[in-house]
């Protein structure tokens, strides 16, 4: 097998299948949700192969048009880009299942192109090696999500999308900005190249202030979140689940990797502690004003606020720790986005079945959708951080790392968050249990849908005893070496 | 300088000139339809003058016919955009003025 | 010579001030029409810019997406604000609330002057020579295909960005078609006098189209550039009223959005297939591979475009 | 000065402006017009430094980026102000509810 396998080039076709995929369902609408499936499972088999090919042979580097940079356009998959590339495989399969059910048509046949499109800008922007196509990408995945988040049209979700399209899109241009300064400061766009060639100069810190707030906007960290509830709640549930799931993480890996590749090795201890502050401020903010909130798929997003907190506050920790708290955060992020996307899936099944996401006028959720009930409280688990989960892993690590650093501040805020977490969770659970007020009728909820939450859930917990597969994986290519600059 | 110079400042200056003309007209007369009038007057004639003074510096007759050709796509869309302002203007119910 | 660098030295900096005044005025003014029409202006300027500094390639896609199409899709999307009843004009906000905010509302302005200081000084640190990729693009443009630096780049050494772009244009074409549509408000009476400009102009805009898709292999132009006069053609036609025959709103109209970048994947494919690398066009045909993919780009270009500007999909109109 | 710093400074210039009247003002419309001169002063920004070496032929790399980015920034404008269209068939106002945090 390895021999037939190894000279394909999976990474590349990871980024072809969606594109032609969502070409293809918009061709032919009729078969659209076919065509879909068979195109995010294919993506699937092609990341399982491209996860053996990276084991076997080592980081995936391929040169489009065979040039080479820094003329051309390198693409590069590491073990941190192996890892996002698989759980936005998983979580798109799963969501995807989910969609087939959830999307009536007219809706159906809108949906389909446009998340392909999406899945193919994640697949893309995870792959790619130069900080111009990086631009590229993430224009295209700030578009589709914006469409995805209109898709259903009302009020809020339309205003939702609006104000999501206008943050994106400032941030792509302040991060464009800093991508000419750049280029125009050492002549390349390619992120190994600049690895190599930035000194401690104005412009490098022009550029790392633009690129830096524009992603931090894009990343939703407190303050700059004012987008992300709006738009997360309003979405059509499964576009939810990816928007919270991947689309965020995807502009929070970008700063990752100009932050370990490109700036990171000139010493910016003032933007980690500010990273730090920002992210600590987020976690409790964000999980106050989940508590407060009196609608699910609102408190579901407030909790995204608040969980993207614990990924910024690693910055000051990686000083002295080092990559232990890299792992840790990219495990926290991967395990958020199988337990998050759960959460959204399962609020969009209650949706589906009460017509409503009041918190408290819930109606016997427990007994009468049980699986959807079960799928929100693993889920939660894993949120919270409770052993064994994946969440409680990464928060096990960060916390562990806090403590031998004596960063008391830290220490306090992981505990404070864990336990506010618990306290929204366990309110939501709590109505589920109780009779409404007002009962009304229930609508059935597909058993597919149910499943898929489930699914979901359980891959969140199943990640707490995957450690010993998962961080090796991570660490192939030392993507976490502050300033190991790629071959 | 030689002769062909002279006379393409000459073609040139009288060219800037119109456009001023229109400027002014456009800002200073007093509703859309004289408004108009300067500022189509001053795009024909301004640069057809413009052009000339450029044709007959072209090196070619080939550069020359696309000059003169930008500036008959000029007087067409010139003449057919004001009168579409123009009767959009009537349409609307924009009285023309009189002193 | 050196009253002409002066004179080019003033022309710079009137310039540099018009854009600047132009900016300021449009996002100032009132009244949303006057802001377009200024704002449409600023991208002429852009164009007279671009080719002050060197860039025609720029400046043609300046003049016929930045301001073109840019104007008439917001031209177009005011005149569907008004029938919608919001105002045209931007309220203005309460003297009240102005006095009560006025030292917090001078505070944004602060910061934006500082970081207006900072960029520009981090701006004018760069040395005054360019470390660009100059001379690796002249360097391999021989076996690029074709001799026009910039159509290499975009098609050749950075054609992935490229195929990556026509998605991005496929998906705003997506994205707006999946808003169900806003009743279209266009009166479908053309006046005489447009028909006739839009029947004279619409074959001579395809010529020009034509002609900027063949002379971008080796002279300012290509793809963008024809697709975005072609676009400019579908926008004359809707506006005198034509639309596309009913037979040809479904899979055809389709087909031909897709056929740009579909032409990219298929071509991906292809040379990912003979073992090449993805988009690695074999140095013999790369010529005859650059103009497939820029005549399919220029049409799908084209179409898009208008189709964007009609704002909702034709089939779906139809069904209203 | 050199006119290539100058054009880039009026680019600098124009991504403020652009930059100020986007948070400032709340018509839907002067926010699409705010970033679309935001992004022609970053464009500004990258192709006239391209032109820093003298009597060299301009750097073609920052041109091409341009051109990709016109063309990104016209597929955002058209759905932007579809959208617009929608927030205030929906609303009747094209303006965005006051941000309050919650």
């Amino acid at each position: 097998m390895e021999i037939v396998f190894s000279d394909v080039p999976w990474g590349v076709i990871l980024i072809l299948l969606p594109l032609a995929g969502g070409m293809a369902c918009f061709l032919w609408p009729a078969i659209s949700k076919l065509l879909g499936l068979v195109t995010v499972s294919a993506i699937a088999v092609s990341v399982v192969a491209l996860f053996f090919q990276v084991r076997d042979a080592g980081v995936y580097r391929h040169t489009i048009g065979g040039w080479g940079a820094p003329l051309g356009i390198d693409l590069y998959a590491d073990g941190l880009s192996l890892l996002m590339l698989a759980i936005t495989a998983l979580v798109g399969l799963v969501v995807s299942i989910y969609s087939t059910s959830y999307f009536a048509e007219p809706l159906s046949s809108r949906y389909w192109p446009l998340w392909l499109l999406l899945l193919a800008a994640l697949n893309a922007l995870f792959l790619s090696a130069d900080i111009f196509n990086l631009y590229v990408t993430l224009e295209l995945m700030g578009l589709a999500a914006v469409a995805l988040t209109a898709l259903s049209g009302g009020g809020d979700a339309l205003s939702g999308a609006m104000r999501y399209l206008l943050a994106t899109l400032l941030g792509s241009l302040a991060f464009l900005f800093g991508v000419a300064l750049l280029y125009h400061g050492f002549g390349s766009v390619d992120i190994a190249i600049l690895g190599q060639r930035v000194e401690a100069i104005p412009i490098v810190w022009a550029a790392l202030g633009l690129m830096g707030a524009g992603l931090v906007l894009k990343s939703a960290l407190f303050p700059f979140h004012f987008w992300l509830p709006p738009a997360h709640a309003s979405a059509p549930a499964p576009v939810s689940a990816v928007l919270s799931a991947l689309v965020v993480k995807a502009s929070f890996y970008i700063l990752l990797r100009l932050y370990l590749d490109i700036f990171g090795p000139l010493g910016i201890e003032g933007v980690e502690s500010l990273f730090g502050l920002l992210g600590c401020a987020a976690v409790v903010w964000g999980s106050v004003q989940a508590l407060r909130q009196t609608r699910l798929k609102l408190l579901i997003a407030y909790s995204t606020v608040a969980q993207l907190g614990y990924l910024f506050m690693a910055f000051p920790l990686s000083i002295i720790s080092g990559p232990a708290v890299w792992s840790a955060v990219v495990y926290l992020a991967i395990s958020h986005a199988m337990a998050k996307s759960a959460m959204f899936l399962a609020a969009g099944n209650l949706l589906c079945f009460g017509g409503h996401d009041r918190i408290a006028d819930m109606d016997r959720v427990v007994q009468r959708l049980p699986v959807t009930a079960g799928a929100f409280a693993l889920a939660g688990v894993s949120i919270i951080g409770l052993p064994p989960s994946g969440g409680f892993i990464g928060k096990w690590l960060l916390l562990e790392s806090a403590l031998t650093q004596e960063n008391w501040y830290i220490v306090i805020v992981l505990i404070l968050g864990s336990l506010l977490a618990a306290a929204y969770i366990f309110k939501v659970l709590g109505y589920c249990f109780t009779k409404a007020a007002s009962p009304h009728e229930p609508r059935t909820v597909p058993v597919r849908m149910e499943w898929a939450a489930m699914l979901l859930a359980c891959g969140a917990i199943l990640l707490g005893f995957m450690a010993p597969v998962v961080l090796p994986t991570m660490n192939i290519g030392d993507p976490f070496i502050i300033g190991a600059v790629l071959p | 300088m030689g002769l062909i110079d002279y006379l393409s400042t000459i073609l040139l200056i009288a060219g800037g000139i119109f456009f001023l003309a229109g400027t002014v007209g456009l800002l200073r007369f007093p509703d859309v339809y004289t408004r108009l009038h300067a500022l189509t007057k001053a795009d024909n004639v301004g640069l057809g003058l413009v052009v000339a003074g450029l044709v007959v510096q072209a090196e070619s007759w080939a550069a020359a016919g696309k000059l003169v050709l930008i500036w008959l796509l000029v007087l067409l869309a010139g003449a057919s955009i004001s009168y579409l302002i123009g009767s959009g203007a009537l349409q609307r119910g924009i009285r023309l003025w009189k002193k | 010579m050196e009253e002409m660098t002066l004179l080019q030295e003033i022309f710079d900096g009137l310039l540099g001030l018009g854009l600047l005044w132009l900016a300021w005025r449009s996002l100032a003014c009132t009244d949303m029409f006057k802001a377009i029409v200024l704002f449409i202006a600023f991208g002429l300027l852009m164009a007279l810019a671009w080719l002050r500094l060197e860039a025609p390639d720029v400046a043609l896609a300046e003049a016929a997406i930045g301001a073109g199409v840019t104007g008439a899709l917001l031209l177009s999307a005011l005149a569907g604000l008004t029938s919608t009843g919001a105002s045209r004009h931007e309220v203005e906000q309460p003297e009240g609330v102005e006095k009560q905010t006025g030292t917090l509302h001078r505070l944004p302005i602060l910061l934006l002057m500082l970081t207006a200081a900072l960029l520009g000084y981090a701006v004018l640190s760069l040395p005054s020579h360019d470390p660009g990729l100059s001379a690796e693009v002249a360097e391999n443009l021989a076996s690029s295909g074709v001799s026009n630096p910039v159509t290499a780049v975009l098609l050749n050494f950075r054609g992935y960005d490229t195929m990556l772009e026509m998605a991005v244009l496929l998906m705003a074409l997506l994205g707006v078609w999946s808003l169900a549509c806003v009743e279209s408000q266009r009166d479908s009476s053309a006046d005489p006098i447009l028909d006739m400009l839009t029947r004279l102009l619409v074959p001579l805009l395809i010529l020009v189209a034509a002609y900027l898709l063949w002379v971008g292999a080796h002279a300012p132009g290509g793809a963008f550039q024809a697709g975005s006069v072609l676009g400019a053609a579908g926008v004359l036609l809707i506006l005198a009223g034509w639309r596309l025959p009913s037979r040809l709103t479904g899979w055809p109209l389709r087909l031909v959005v897709l056929s740009g970048p579909a032409a990219f994947v298929a071509i991906a494919l292809i040379t990912i297939l003979i073992g090449g690398r993805l988009l690695e066009y074999p140095t013999e045909h790369a010529g005859t591979l650059i103009l497939i993919i820029e005549t399919m780009a220029t049409l799908s270009i084209g179409v898009t475009l208008a189709a964007l500007f009609l704002g909702s999909s034709p089939e779906h109109e139809e069904k209203q | 000065m050199n006119m290539v710093f100058l054009y880039a400074l009026v680019g600098v210039g124009l991504f403020c402006l652009g930059l100020h009247a986007l948070i400032m003002h709340a018509h839907l419309l002067r926010k699409i017009l705010a970033f679309n001169i935001m992004g022609g002063g970053v464009f500004l920004v990258l192709v006239a430094l391209a032109k820093r070496t003298e009597e060299v032929a301009p750097d073609p790399v920052p041109h091409a980026m341009v051109i990709t980015g016109i063309v990104v920034a016209v597929s955002a404008t058209a759905l932007a102000l579809k959208l617009m269209l929608k927030v205030s068939e929906e609303t009747g106002n094209a303006e965005l509810p006051d941000e309050r945090r919650e």
